[in-house]
């Protein structure tokens, strides 16, 4: 049963990337957007990843949706019909993809509790976890504890964006001073 | 507290450090001072890593206190204590010399911010090379990949954005590759430690997603390394990003990800599954050959030095990646090398075209016209540097040729002797396009009256070139750091 | 800005309730889903709110650019500093095991920083993007 | 083949996304589109880790005395820093996209490229 959710919900959001890819009408392509995250943020839910879910939820669907419709409003555009043939990029896309179907094709089936990845490192997280940092969502311990320094990355890489994204678009100190006089 | 315990970690976290502080300060000599600092730190740190690396063997940190592989590990051996010391040592000199060229290049109150981004883009770098463990790798490939398009968009040139921003669509998907392939290792093995992976991969490195993983770190990497074809980003972004992070750049960001390729080919898959099973000698020998010949041949014909000199680094990856596809310890002393070698030279080179720049207001060929006669220094300079390119004795890239034909010799390949050889030819073309233009023409008019460039330009410029000439001449640091990485890589005693 | 007088005062009664949710997001990460960077986005969502009914000036003077630019910088240095209390502490960095006389205290202390800091980091960075795009909106392309 | 197909469905849906994902980054030609296709190509790659991470009969791992099989965490930790990474890329991205418009006038790549390529260029101030 948990299995055909996920499956009907990963189906949904196929087809919506489908729609996606051949809509020109770019408010109706971020609007898809943020449906295909939201899509994704219920498939983690059934996929138990809670954490990830509201993230996925907050930032794909929320955040993501809004700085595109943000940025769309500043350049007021529709895309332009693709002026070339895209036997190219189509010719990259199906190596990745057979590259893919070849990789995946020997990993372990959905919910196998045998997978390498459920017998190593994992284990011990969900074992001694609570006792060793004494709190109970292994997310949070693993995120804040044991890979606390991953977390710091990711800060960083968020005040990298932060820090760049001022530099870019900041306007000159003359003109917030003329704004101010009058 | 031991400091000399926790120097692994105060490697990349002082640099971090001074990027917020940087941002907070908004001064933009007040921020110049923390960053300064702490590249400076991140310097002698390095050296005193090496020193002690080479005296009592590899050294293991387990951040937060977690023992790898719950926790994440930070590892110092021979190879990467070298190439922290390359990274962190360009970014020593070329520091100071931003603080004189983003005076002309770059508005005031930004200042601060580049610092910061400077700082952090040192950081990402520093971060992929000491780390241990894969998916950290990843998070600091995207602060250094992030600060590096904010660095490039600096540029005074609108192209610059246009530059930056394909460099973002190329860097994030190199990245979401390399994100793959570490995925199908970790579900392969359950583990994200690199020493750990490279043990438990030992038996099933002919498991497809094992190969999968390898196909996809390899474009991934090689994207970030701009191996042929691969490379059609980096052109722009050296051409339009400001001197100081075309210098850096160049020195640094294709070294690092040469790098992560030796790193996952020997310490995680094992030469065995890359060489042995797949013929990937031949295939890497084929793609270095085309970038050497195509790339240097694209050089030729540039008409911009800064895209001149950028085909160039994409030839001479070529050379790079040719080391590594003899499979041999004289490839790999020749690989690594190599990248020192070239580092300090496209360094100085990039520094001194800065300079170039600043004084003659663009470098495009015409445009350098003369410039022999009005800035001496500064062409000499760039003939030095041309020469260390096609590898005249007595020059770095010297050192690294003549490996690279030992290693040929080895194998018994006398046509890439000869291949070797003619690439160099072409780059003794591409050089001469600057000769003609700097001695046998006469300057503008209106450029007549330039002046030789700014001390603070022209010291940091000459260190490199400076460097250039030692690593020519004594050998000791590079060729010998070299070899002994190589054989640590191959397994073997040196 | 909007002079609809539902909707101000509607907000003026949501806003307090968003910026608690924040809270509890931030707090009780350690037992239920949630955490510094959901609840960063979430207090962030919160002033967009604000700066959407009562316009953007007045939002920049609630909070206003210098602060915002400073929370970006002080989030990561906030975290840093955990990282280097381990170490004065005579541990790893990021060591929280040091933080405390008792190791799991320790934990727990060095994981709610930690969090305090992403959550600052996170929301100031969201505030100072919506505040530049907002911004070229209105003053822009005159 | 069928039944691979279904238990390995996660996978199977994954490479779809990826591969249409990288074909809008790389096929499109308008800045905000080809950010678009990126997000999709970086999210289809959550579905790689998290898929796997699920056990069927488990719940979130958040430990309690009530339940006995959890999914695996660690995928989930990657992921979250994975999607925190995303969208500071796609800002970085958009702001990018706002200075190329103010710049050029036009989001179109091929527009964009075009309007470089002036014979008159940088000889023609000299």
């Amino acid at each position: 049963m948990e299995a055909l959710i996920v499956n009907a919900l990963l189906a949904l959001m196929m087809v919506s990337v489908v729609v996606l890819a051949r809509t020109r009408n770019l408010f109706a392509v971020i609007v898809l957007a943020g449906l295909y995250s939201f899509l994704m943020a219920t498939v983690m839910v059934a996929l138990d990843a809670v954490d990830v879910a509201m993230t996925e939820a907050a930032v794909g669907a929320g955040v993501s949706t809004v700085l595109l419709l943000g940025a769309l409003h500043l350049c007021r555009s529709e895309e332009a019909k693709p002026a070339h043939k895209p036997w190219l990029p189509l010719a990259v896309t199906a190596t990745t993809g057979l590259v893919l179907v070849y990789g995946t094709w020997d990993l372990p089936a959905f919910s196998d509790a045998e997978a390498p990845i459920h017998k190593h490192v994992a284990p011990r997280y969900l074992e001694e976890g609570p006792r060793e940092t004494g709190i109970p969502n292994m997310v949070t311990a693993v995120l804040a504890s044991y890979r606390g320094y991953d977390t710091l990355g990711e800060t960083t890489v968020v005040f990298t964006a932060g820090a760049g994204i001022i530099a870019l678009l900041r306007r000159r100190r003359r003109s917030a001073a003329d704004k101010e006089a009058p | 507290m031991n400091a000399h315990e926790h120097l692994p970690a105060l490697q990349v976290v002082l640099p971090l450090a001074a990027a917020p502080l940087a941002v907070l300060l908004r001064d933009r000599v007040a921020a110049f001072v923390p960053v300064l600092a702490a590249t400076w730190a991140a310097f002698a740190i390095s050296v005193l890593m090496w020193l002690q690396v080479g005296e009592s063997g590899p050294i293991s940190y387990a951040l937060g206190s977690w023992a790898p592989p719950w926790g994440i590990e930070y590892r110092v051996d021979s190879l990467s204590s070298l190439l922290l010391m390359l990274v962190s040592g360009v970014a020593a000199v070329v520091l100071p010399y931003g603080r004189a060229s983003i005076e002309r290049e770059i508005r005031q109150d930004n200042h601060a911010l580049f610092y910061a981004m400077f700082a952090l883009c040192l950081t990402g770098l520093l971060g992929i090379v000491i780390t241990g463990d894969a998916f950290n790798l990843f998070v600091f490939l995207e602060i250094s990949s992030l600060s590096s398009y904010v660095l490039i968009a600096l540029g005074r040139d609108r192209r610059a954005l246009v530059a930056a921003y394909q460099y973002l669509i190329m860097g994030t998907i190199r990245a979401t590759f390399i994100v793959i392939g570490v995925g199908l290792l970790y579900l392969k093995t359950g583990t994200l430690n690199l020493a750990d992976m490279g043990v438990r991969l030992q038996e099933m490195t002919s498991h497809r997603p094992v190969l999968a993983a390898l196909a996809f770190l390899t474009v991934g990497i090689s994207l970030k390394l701009a191996l042929f074809p691969l490379h059609q980003w980096l052109p722009n972004a050296y051409a339009y990003a400001p001197s100081a992070v075309s210098a850096f750049l160049a020195a640094t960001a294709t070294k690092v990800s040469v790098y992560a390729l030796l790193r996952f080919y020997f310490s995680v898959f094992g030469e065995t599954a890359v060489f042995r099973r797949l013929p990937m000698e031949d295939f890497m020998l084929i793609l270095a050959l085309a970038g050497m010949f195509v790339a240097s041949t694209v050089a030729i014909f540039q008409r911009d030095l800064k895209r001149l000199f950028a085909y160039s680094s994409v030839a001479q990856i070529g050379y790079i990646v040719l080391g590594i596809s003899f499979d041999s310890v004289t490839g790999l002393t020749a690989t690594i090398a190599h990248l020192v070698n070239h580092a300090v030279t496209k360094g100085g080179l990039f520094l001194l075209l800065g300079a170039a720049m600043a004084g003659m207001g663009g470098i495009t060929l015409a445009r350098v016209h003369g410039l022999g006669r009005v800035m001496p220094l500064t062409a000499f300079g760039i003939v030095l540097c041309g020469l260390s390119l096609i590898g005249v004795p007595g020059t770095a890239g010297f050192v690294s040729k003549w490996y690279l034909i030992l290693a040929a010799l080895e194998k018994g390949q006398w046509w890439l002797v000869f291949l070797i050889v003619a690439s160099s030819l072409l780059a003794v073309a591409y050089v001469w396009r600057f000769v003609e233009a700097a001695y046998f023409h006469a300057p503008r008019a209106d450029l007549a009256a330039v002046r030789e460039a700014p001390a603070g330009l022209a010291i940091p410029a000459w260190i490199m070139v400076g460097a250039t000439i030692w690593f020519g001449l004594d050998t000791s640091v590079t060729v010998g750091s070299a070899a002994r990485a190589a054989g640590m890589l191959l397994r073997v005693a040196s | 800005m909007t002079r609809d007088m539902v909707l101000r005062v509607v907000a003026k009664l949501l806003i307090p309730f968003i910026l608690l949710f924040a809270l509890y997001v931030q707090f009780h990460g350690d037992f239920g889903p949630g955490g510094g960077f959901q609840a960063g986005v979430i207090f962030a969502a919160a002033m967009v709110f604000y700066a959407v009914i009562y316009g953007l000036d007045n939002a920049r003077r609630v909070l206003p650019d210098w602060l915002v630019e400073s929370m970006i910088a002080a989030g990561v240095l906030l975290y840093l500093g955990v990282g280097f209390a381990g170490l004065l502490l005579g541990g790893n960095f990021l060591d929280y095991f040091v933080l405390d006389p008792e190791p799991v205290a320790g934990q727990h202390r060095g994981i709610f920083w930690v969090e305090a800091g992403v959550a600052i980091t996170v929301s100031g960075v969201m505030l100072k993007i919506f505040y530049l795009f907002a911004g070229r909106g209105t003053d822009g392309e005159q | 083949m069928f039944a691979h197909i279904w238990s390995h469905f996660d996978y199977w849906a994954m490479l779809f996304l990826a591969m249409a994902g990288l074909f809008i980054v790389i096929a499109r030609g308008n800045l905000i589109k080809k950010l678009v296709g990126l997000g999709i190509f970086q999210t289809s790659v959550y579905l790689l880790y998290l898929g796997p991470a699920k056990i069927v009969g488990g719940t979130a791992p958040i430990v309690d005395a009530a339940f006995k099989v959890y999914s695996n965490p660690l995928p989930h930790v990657l992921i979250l820093t994975a999607i925190v990474v995303g969208v500071a890329t796609l800002a970085l991205g958009l702001a990018l996209v706002v200075r190329i418009r103010e710049a050029y006038g036009t989001i179109e790549e091929d527009e964009v490229l075009r309007r470089d390529v002036q014979p008159a260029g940088e000889e023609a101030q000299q």
